[in-house]
């Protein structure tokens, strides 16, 4: 007995020894990178301030917990954070200039039936540490997310639709597909946050891509094609910066790009929207994630260097790829009907809701995917339907009217009861970027008889995956070009064309119809946009008839551009790319970025 | 004869309390001889720890010295300022407090308690000096060298008495102030704690003034006795003439109501209770209580006459009245 | 007999830990959130895309991390774990360990608030005392009231205004942050101190302000009974200096309760102040167990709180031991 | 009947805490009492009133970015904000003195298991426990809903304080005589312990209803709390989501946090006066 009281006793003083040691740990912790940095000291580089682009961003725990983790594809990391432009695309594509731009690739085609997919690497290429970058990188990478599968990031994507990836030679790599995947190519290409990242085979075969950290600042990791070299990660910031010549990088030494003006880009962490605008205002900071429009508004005219996407006029951004709705649970009863959806569609004012959540700075959505260039034409296709389908409409008596035909009375209160007595009652959730608009839209369904209510739940996440609510309000990334098809897959109940490949049914909406449809747009090349504007037009006239989800706003990313000492920001009037500097395609930004002194 | 060590002089003391100024201690004079004992008796609440208080220059807010004089030699006490007074006390004044239960610091150590006294007054003391000195008065006042170390809760009553003791008397001050020492020790505890004293006073040849109510204790000790009542002294002298024939009808009250051992289960106290000092009647505050109450006791307040050695305040001897 | 009262006490310690690891392990599981879902729609709700195989991801680290196992497997694990300090991984954050995570929030938890206990106690018992110190300057007087309103007012509120006049008003402080943005952590180096206490300041300042106030009100009402002591006249009679009365005797009696409720206060800051440290954004252990909350991530919740019981438990444990050395009077019998 | 007011005069004047605690309650229920007779509730719902106006003679406070008139909301937030706080206060003193008494006085294992759990749920943060029920709570909080969750929580100090109140008390001597003389041990809580303790239980409600409130404006603040009522933390929550403090909306945040800080003043004074009334030794001292 007394030995084990011993053993108690010191067990816990390594407790108390641990609880001094974390703090001590912090101290020699810090040693550690402190030697590192310490080497790095003098390899911290200066660079003037007029060369440095500052970034406010993510960490919202006031620090960077990703700091050690350069490795995409791992759950914990997001490519958002910085890692994004270490890995360069075998292809970009900018939805606003709705271009394909080649990149690590130089071509690409598909076999006759879509079930093989070939690209041809540009010549002389080189990872950072001079290892050429060749068709072994790109087959592994594809090989080992098929093994992989739902352990990281992409895996299940890939491993639905890729059975192997071939080396032919070193600048040639066949995809076999187990089932026709004409978009598959569009999919891995960087636009937004899609695209599947390229990897060094020599650094990470052999390493677990669920731990591998791809970080050593010492080694030079992580090894990139890119010019960029990360140069410190710390909790509170992470540095990176541009190689110093230009024959340290494939493209400025090949003539194919030049280096960019960039020298040093440094993440700092977002604490909160007064804190961000106050470092934007003062140039401490060139850029950052979005801004309410009420404060980008002031803020741009404290300080007139600051501009948005639409310079200093609303609505201050560009349309993002995420339209914003109202999803209403399609199996709970009242919300089954679609005379009730059409009714909630009708009762939402979304004038008033932009003029009050926005100050009038933003758009409504028509339709469920975004008001793109490469879409539009799918929008004119269906712009008979729209007619008798007014999705914007704010029209109280067509609503009432609906509810009426359906049986509904208004009970004592004013609130709207079906036969049997029982309310429509729309319990509304979300998450705090909602707020502005969820408590209005509960307040107009109040006003037209609706007993609405918002709250954005701790669990809010938890419940709407497990259909555990009656409304939700959400953004859903869909199609960003080409066609429609990445859009309506969100509603399909189920699908043969790609198997296991259907998503979580958010809106618990039925129709074989619209399933079949959408399975043959699946397997409708990108090159044929007469059938697939066809097939739309039909996927289009069940959904507009069920409305199984009822669109409120685009979503805008309102993002603060400093032009103190950078221009060249893509803007409406230049459109090279989206200026959302989290996204993959933030390297074409950097590239384009010209230094204002 | 200016052997006089200590003069009061008309001393009065009121506490300004929300009801009015409650006069504790009103017009008393009285002096004490160099190595004289005095003795002041007077029931609970008759002035006397303000007496004692007010010599040591203790008295706080709301108790002040609203008149008189305290004169120590040629010095009046009453008009020295605080840095001054704070030097005589220990130096000059030592004080052996009442409750000795908790007058000792109780998280320091009974030498650190003596030695801050002897640094208070005198910085130059060498380490090894001062701890000598604590030895030497520790067992002057009978206790062995080990009761330094110890703390407050490790002595008995009688021992923390007598470190009291032992720190009052450690700077050999001219006056040594006792207010009722003894009286939460037992009967032997309290002979051996007077005995102490009294051999330290002869040796030091220091004046005591001892306050207290035990008239047995008074007896044996004091050379002299002052009888204190409502604030005023009524009766001051030697204490055996005064034993034998008290003159002031209170003394002869008081001196009567001490249990002797002859007669058993007879207990006789004094009537009455003690004037209310606030609205102080006009002549003598005893005229209430007074069995030899006249007619001019509750108009003219009696002045201390001398009375065959003595001097009593009390109109029975009041040469004008009787005739 | 020494021995026995440690030994009795450090059971209690050990007791009070399970308990509390128990009510830990179980309390997040009651829910049926999974942190692996929190994370995937925190990064929707940032890009855009929704992770297509994302019901299969879940199942593929939840058997990584055994939560498909029955409850009480993984209880026992749990228990085990934390036996051997092994806080595992954090799985929102993975392949982030735990430990890795609370060594970089916990110096900045203990810095700010350990700092800020002590000097609003150090100040607060101070300003206690003297305003019952006879001789004290009276212009104190005028100083409690205005403290007292600040100790009622909840500090977050109080850092808001501080931040409107001080931080944005005219800028003389900065807004956020642990410590200005670009420089580099480098312990050693004063300049970096500098930055990090002048980004502290503000959240220091704001908890101070409303500390100072309770801590006085105790310390005054301690100093009143002491000041009513025999000891004290005995003190005074003994012609001591005026400095010496107030530190060695009143302040050193009056002062010992106050250390008992120090000691549990600083058990308290490892918790960290969640909503300071969110206002502030500061970047402590507070902001990292909200965020842990929010997410559901057991292994760092469950890390964070092993660390917060064991500091406080810690703390009376050792002011068990050291209580007699401060008070004499208490000793090792069945206290 | 005047003597009594004379004696109540003369009391306050030595307490003045107690007197200036009360004050500042009675002004906060005053503005609440006569401000929704004059300003209808159904301003402080969203839409209700044009958005984002500065203090005019129409909207006395102005309003805020979704259309809520702000002296509606600070008058309805008073309101609910001190409902939350009583509701939990009394719930946490109603728990709390139960415990206190069973343990203090029973001793024993009670004594332990009670003490034991209080000292468990002191360690654990407060904020987790609290979100996990605000999740269990399922449909959109309400203002019960908030009380509920803040109530969780509420009985623990209680017990504590009160434990260690009646503990003293059990060893004081005229309990010790009730004990004797054969009062069975309910009849002496009740006739002997409460009497006694009442003003101390008093005191120890305001700080339960001071610490509810605390935590529900602190669980608000963070976005915890019931968005559609318009309590004073929502609006605090409100202030920091639009980031008024960056946009010069004084109107927005200042009056709640004048309220909020009147509101725990009060209830702070209140506490300590009525210590004072509790333990008279203290009084001495003001």
């Amino acid at each position: 007995m007394k030995k084990g009281i011993l053993w108690v006793l010191l067990s816990w003083l390594i407790v108390a020894a641990f609880v001094l040691a974390s703090c001590g740990e912090a101290v020699p912790g810090e040693q550690e990178e402190e030697e590192e940095e310490e080497e790095e000291e003098e390899g911290l580089k200066e660079v003037s301030r007029d060369r440095t682009l500052i970034l406010i961003w993510s960490g919202t725990e006031g620090r960077y917990v990703d700091h050690e983790l350069w490795n995409p594809f791992s759950i914990g990391s997001n490519h958002q954070n910085g890692p994004g432009i270490f890995y360069e695309p075998l292809y970009y594509y900018s939805a606003f200039a709705d271009e394909e731009i080649p990149w690590l690739a130089e071509s690409y085609e598909y076999n006759s039936d879509n079930t093989e997919l070939t690209y041809h690497l540009r010549p002389d290429v080189t990872w950072s540490d001079g290892v050429p970058f060749t068709a072994e990188d790109v087959a592994y990478t594809l090989n080992t997310l098929v093994d992989l599968g739902p352990a990281v990031r992409w895996g299940v994507d890939v491993e639905q639709f890729v059975d192997e990836a071939v080396v032919v030679n070193p600048l040639t790599v066949k995809i076999k597909f187990n089932v026709p995947a004409p978009k598959f190519h569009h999919f891995i290409s960087y636009k937004y946050d899609i695209g599947v990242y390229m990897v060094p085979k020599h650094i990470f075969e052999g390493q677990d891509w669920t731990v591998f950290g791809h970080f050593d600042i010492a080694e030079g990791w992580p090894v990139t094609t890119s010019p960029w070299r990360l140069a410190l990660s710390t909790p509170e910031q992470k540095v990176i910066d541009r190689v110093e010549s230009p024959d340290e990088w494939w493209a400025s030494k090949t003539g194919f790009a030049d280096l960019p003006k960039v020298e040093r880009i440094i993440y700092l962490p977002w604490v909160g929207e007064t804190q961000t605008a106050e470092a934007v205002i003062k140039n401490e900071a060139d850029a950052s994630l979005d801004l309410r429009p009420h404060t980008i508004s002031m803020c741009m005219e404290d300080n007139p260097n600051l501009i948005s996407h639409t310079f200093h006029e609303p609505p201050y951004g560009y349309v993002d790829w995420w339209p914003i709705s109202l999803i209403v649970n399609c199996e709970h009863d009242h919300f089954d009907n679609k005379d009730v959806r059409w009714a909630l569609s009708y009762f939402m004012d979304r004038d008033e809701l932009i003029d009050v959540a926005y100050g009038g700075a933003g758009t409504a959505s028509l339709l469920p995917w975004p008001s793109y260039p490469s879409l539009d034409p799918f929008t004119e296709a269906i712009s008979d339907l729209l007619e008798d389908y007014p999705t914007n409409e704010y029209n109280p008596g067509k609503g009432e009217k609906l509810l009426t035909d359906a049986g509904y009375t208004k009970d004592s209160e004013g609130f709207w009861v079906d036969a049997a007595g029982s309310r429509i009652r729309l319990e509304m959730l979300g998450w705090a970027i909602f707020e502005d608009i969820g408590p209005i839209i509960s307040a107009q369904f109040r006003n037209h008889g609706i007993d609405a209510s918002y709250a954005s739940p701790p669990d809010a996440s938890d419940r709407m995956d497990r259909g555990d609510f009656d409304g939700c309000l959400r953004g859903h990334g869909g199609s960003v070009a080409g066609d429609p098809y990445f859009t309506f897959r969100m509603y399909q109940s189920a699908t043969l064309a790609v198997p296991g490949g259907h998503m979580i049914n958010y809106y618990r909406w039925h129709n074989d119809e619209f399933d079949r449809l959408v399975d043959e747009m699946a397997i409708t090349s990108m090159a044929e946009p007469a059938t697939l504007k066809e097939l739309t037009h039909d996927v289009m006239e069940i959904w507009l008839e069920e409305l199984p989800d009822i669109q409120v706003v685009e979503w805008y990313h309102r993002i603060p551009m400093n032009t103190t000492y950078w221009t060249n920001w893509p803007t409406e009037d230049n459109m090279y790319v989206n200026g959302a500097f989290w996204h993959l395609t933030f390297g074409m930004i950097l590239n384009e970025l010209e230094p204002a002194q | 004869m200016n052997t006089q060590l200590l003069k009061l002089q008309e001393l009065q003391v009121f506490y300004h309390t929300d009801e009015g100024a409650v006069k504790a201690v009103d017009g008393v004079t009285l002096s004490l001889a160099k190595g004289e004992r005095l003795g002041l008796v007077g029931e609970s609440g008759c002035g006397k720890s303000t007496i004692a208080m007010t010599i040591m220059g203790l008295i706080k807010s709301p108790g002040r010295i609203e008149g008189g004089k305290i004169l120590l030699g040629e010095v009046d006490l009453t008009k020295l300022s605080e840095g001054e007074m704070r030097r005589l006390r220990l130096n000059q004044v030592g004080l052996i407090p009442q409750g000795a239960m908790n007058s000792l610091n109780p998280v320091s150590r009974v030498k650190d308690q003596i030695i801050d006294g002897m640094r208070a007054h005198n910085q130059q003391i060498s380490k090894r000096e001062l701890r000598s000195r604590v030895y030497e008065v520790l067992e002057s006042v009978g206790l062995r060298r080990g009761v330094a170390r110890m703390y407050a809760h490790e002595l008995s009553g009688g021992m923390k008495q007598r470190v009291c003791v032992a720190i009052a008397i450690s700077l050999h001050p001219q006056v040594v102030i006792a207010d009722e020492p003894t009286s939460a020790l037992d009967v032997v505890v309290q002979r051996e704690v007077m005995e102490t004293i009294g051999q330290l006073q002869q040796q030091l040849g220091a004046s005591v003034i001892l306050a207290g109510h035990d008239m047995g204790l008074m007896a044996q000790f004091v050379d002299r006795l002052a009888v204190m009542y409502a604030g005023k002294l009524v009766e001051i002298g030697p204490v055996k003439e005064l034993f034998a024939k008290p003159l002031h009808p209170y003394t002869q009250l008081l001196l009567a109501s001490l249990p002797g051992l002859a007669e058993r289960g007879v207990f006789r106290g004094i009537p009455g209770l003690t004037p209310s000092l606030v609205h102080v009647p006009p002549g003598c505050l005893f005229y209430p209580r007074c069995p030899r109450a006249m007619e001019i006791c509750s108009q003219e307040v009696p002045a201390l006459r001398e009375e065959d050695g003595r001097q009593v305040a009390c109109h029975l001897y009041n040469s004008e009245v009787l005739t | 007999m020494k021995l026995d009262y440690i030994a009795k006490r450090f059971g209690i310690f050990l007791l009070v830990i399970w308990l509390a690891l128990t009510v830990i392990f179980f309390l997040p599981r009651f829910s049926t959130q999974n942190p692996i879902r929190e994370k995937m729609n925190q990064e929707m709700l940032r890009g855009g895309y929704v992770q297509v195989g994302m019901e299969q991801m879940i199942e593929e680290y939840e058997s990584k991390f055994g939560l498909n196992k029955p409850l009480w497997e993984q209880y026992g694990t749990y228990l085990s774990d934390m036996g051997r300090l092994d806080f595992g991984y954090s799985i929102a954050h993975y392949p982030k360990t735990v430990k890795s995570m609370l060594s970089e929030g916990l110096p900045w938890s203990i810095g700010l608030l350990g700092m800020t206990t002590l000097i609003a106690f150090g100040v607060g018992s101070l300003l206690g005392a003297l305003l019952a110190w006879r001789r004290a300057p009276q212009v104190l007087r005028y100083l409690f009231p205005p403290l007292l309103v600040l100790s009622a007012v909840p500090f977050y509120l109080l850092g808001l205004v501080l931040i409107f006049f001080l931080a944005f008003e005219n800028s003389w402080f900065p807004l956020f942050g642990g410590y200005s943005p670009g420089t580099v952590t480098d312990w050693l180096s004063i300049s970096f101190w500098g930055n990090v206490l002048h980004h502290s300041f503000l959240p220091a300042l704001s908890m101070i302000l409303a500390g100072i106030g309770l801590w006085a009100l105790t310390m005054r009402g301690m100093m009143v009974t002491v000041q009513g002591e025999d000891y004290m006249t005995m003190a005074e009679a003994k012609g001591l200096k005026g400095s010496t009365l107030f530190f060695r005797y009143a302040l050193r009696n009056s002062i010992l309760p106050q250390v008992t409720s120090l000691v549990l206060a600083l058990g308290h800051v490892v918790g960290g102040a969640v909503l300071v440290e969110v206002v502030f954004g500061y970047p402590g252990i507070g902001t990292t167990l909200y965020h842990a909350i929010r997410e559901f991530d057991y292994f760092v919740i469950q890390g964070i709180i092993l660390i917060v019981i064991v500091a406080i438990a810690l703390g009376t444990f050792l002011l068990d031991v050291a209580y007699p050395l401060l008070d004499p009077r208490i000793t090792y019998r069945r206290a | 009947m005047n003597r009594r007011i004379l004696a109540a005069m003369r009391y306050t004047r030595r307490n003045p805490a107690l007197a200036v605690g009360i004050g500042l309650l009675l002004a906060i229920l005053l503005f609440w009492g006569i401000g929704s007779i004059f300003v209808p509730f159904s301003r402080t719902s969203a839409l209700s009133v044009p958005a984002s106006r500065v203090p005019s003679w129409e909207f006395p406070l102005g309003t805020d970015r979704q259309g809520r008139d702000l002296l509606a909301v600070m008058i309805a937030g008073t309101s609910l904000t001190l409902r939350i706080g009583l509701i939990a206060g009394f719930i946490g003193i109603f728990i709390g003195t139960i415990l206190g008494f069973v343990s203090a006085y029973y001793r024993g294992a009670v004594d332990t298991i009670i003490r034991g759990s209080v000292d468990v749920l002191l360690t654990v943060p407060s904020l987790l426990v609290m979100i996990l029920v605000a999740v269990a709570l399922k449909g959109g909080l309400t203002v019960e809903g908030m009380a509920l969750v803040v109530s969780i929580l509420a009985w623990v100090w209680p017990t504590r304080t009160i434990r260690a109140q009646v503990l003293t008390m059990r060893e004081s001597g005229y309990i010790r005589v009730a004990q004797l003389s054969g009062m069975s041990s309910p009849e002496i809580i009740v006739k002997e312990m409460m009497p006694n303790l009442l003003p101390y239980l008093a005191a120890s409600l305001v700080n339960a209803v001071a610490a509810a409130i605390l935590a529900s404006i602190g669980l608000e603040a963070l976005g915890l709390g019931p968005m559609e009522s318009p309590t004073l933390g929502m609006t605090i929550y409100w202030v920091l989501h639009y980031s008024a403090l960056l946009h010069g909306m004084w109107w927005w945040w200042a009056p709640p946090i004048i309220i909020i800080v009147i509101l725990f003043v009060g209830l702070f004074l209140l506490s300590t006066g009525l210590d004072e009334l509790a333990n008279p030794r203290v009084r001495r001292s003001v």
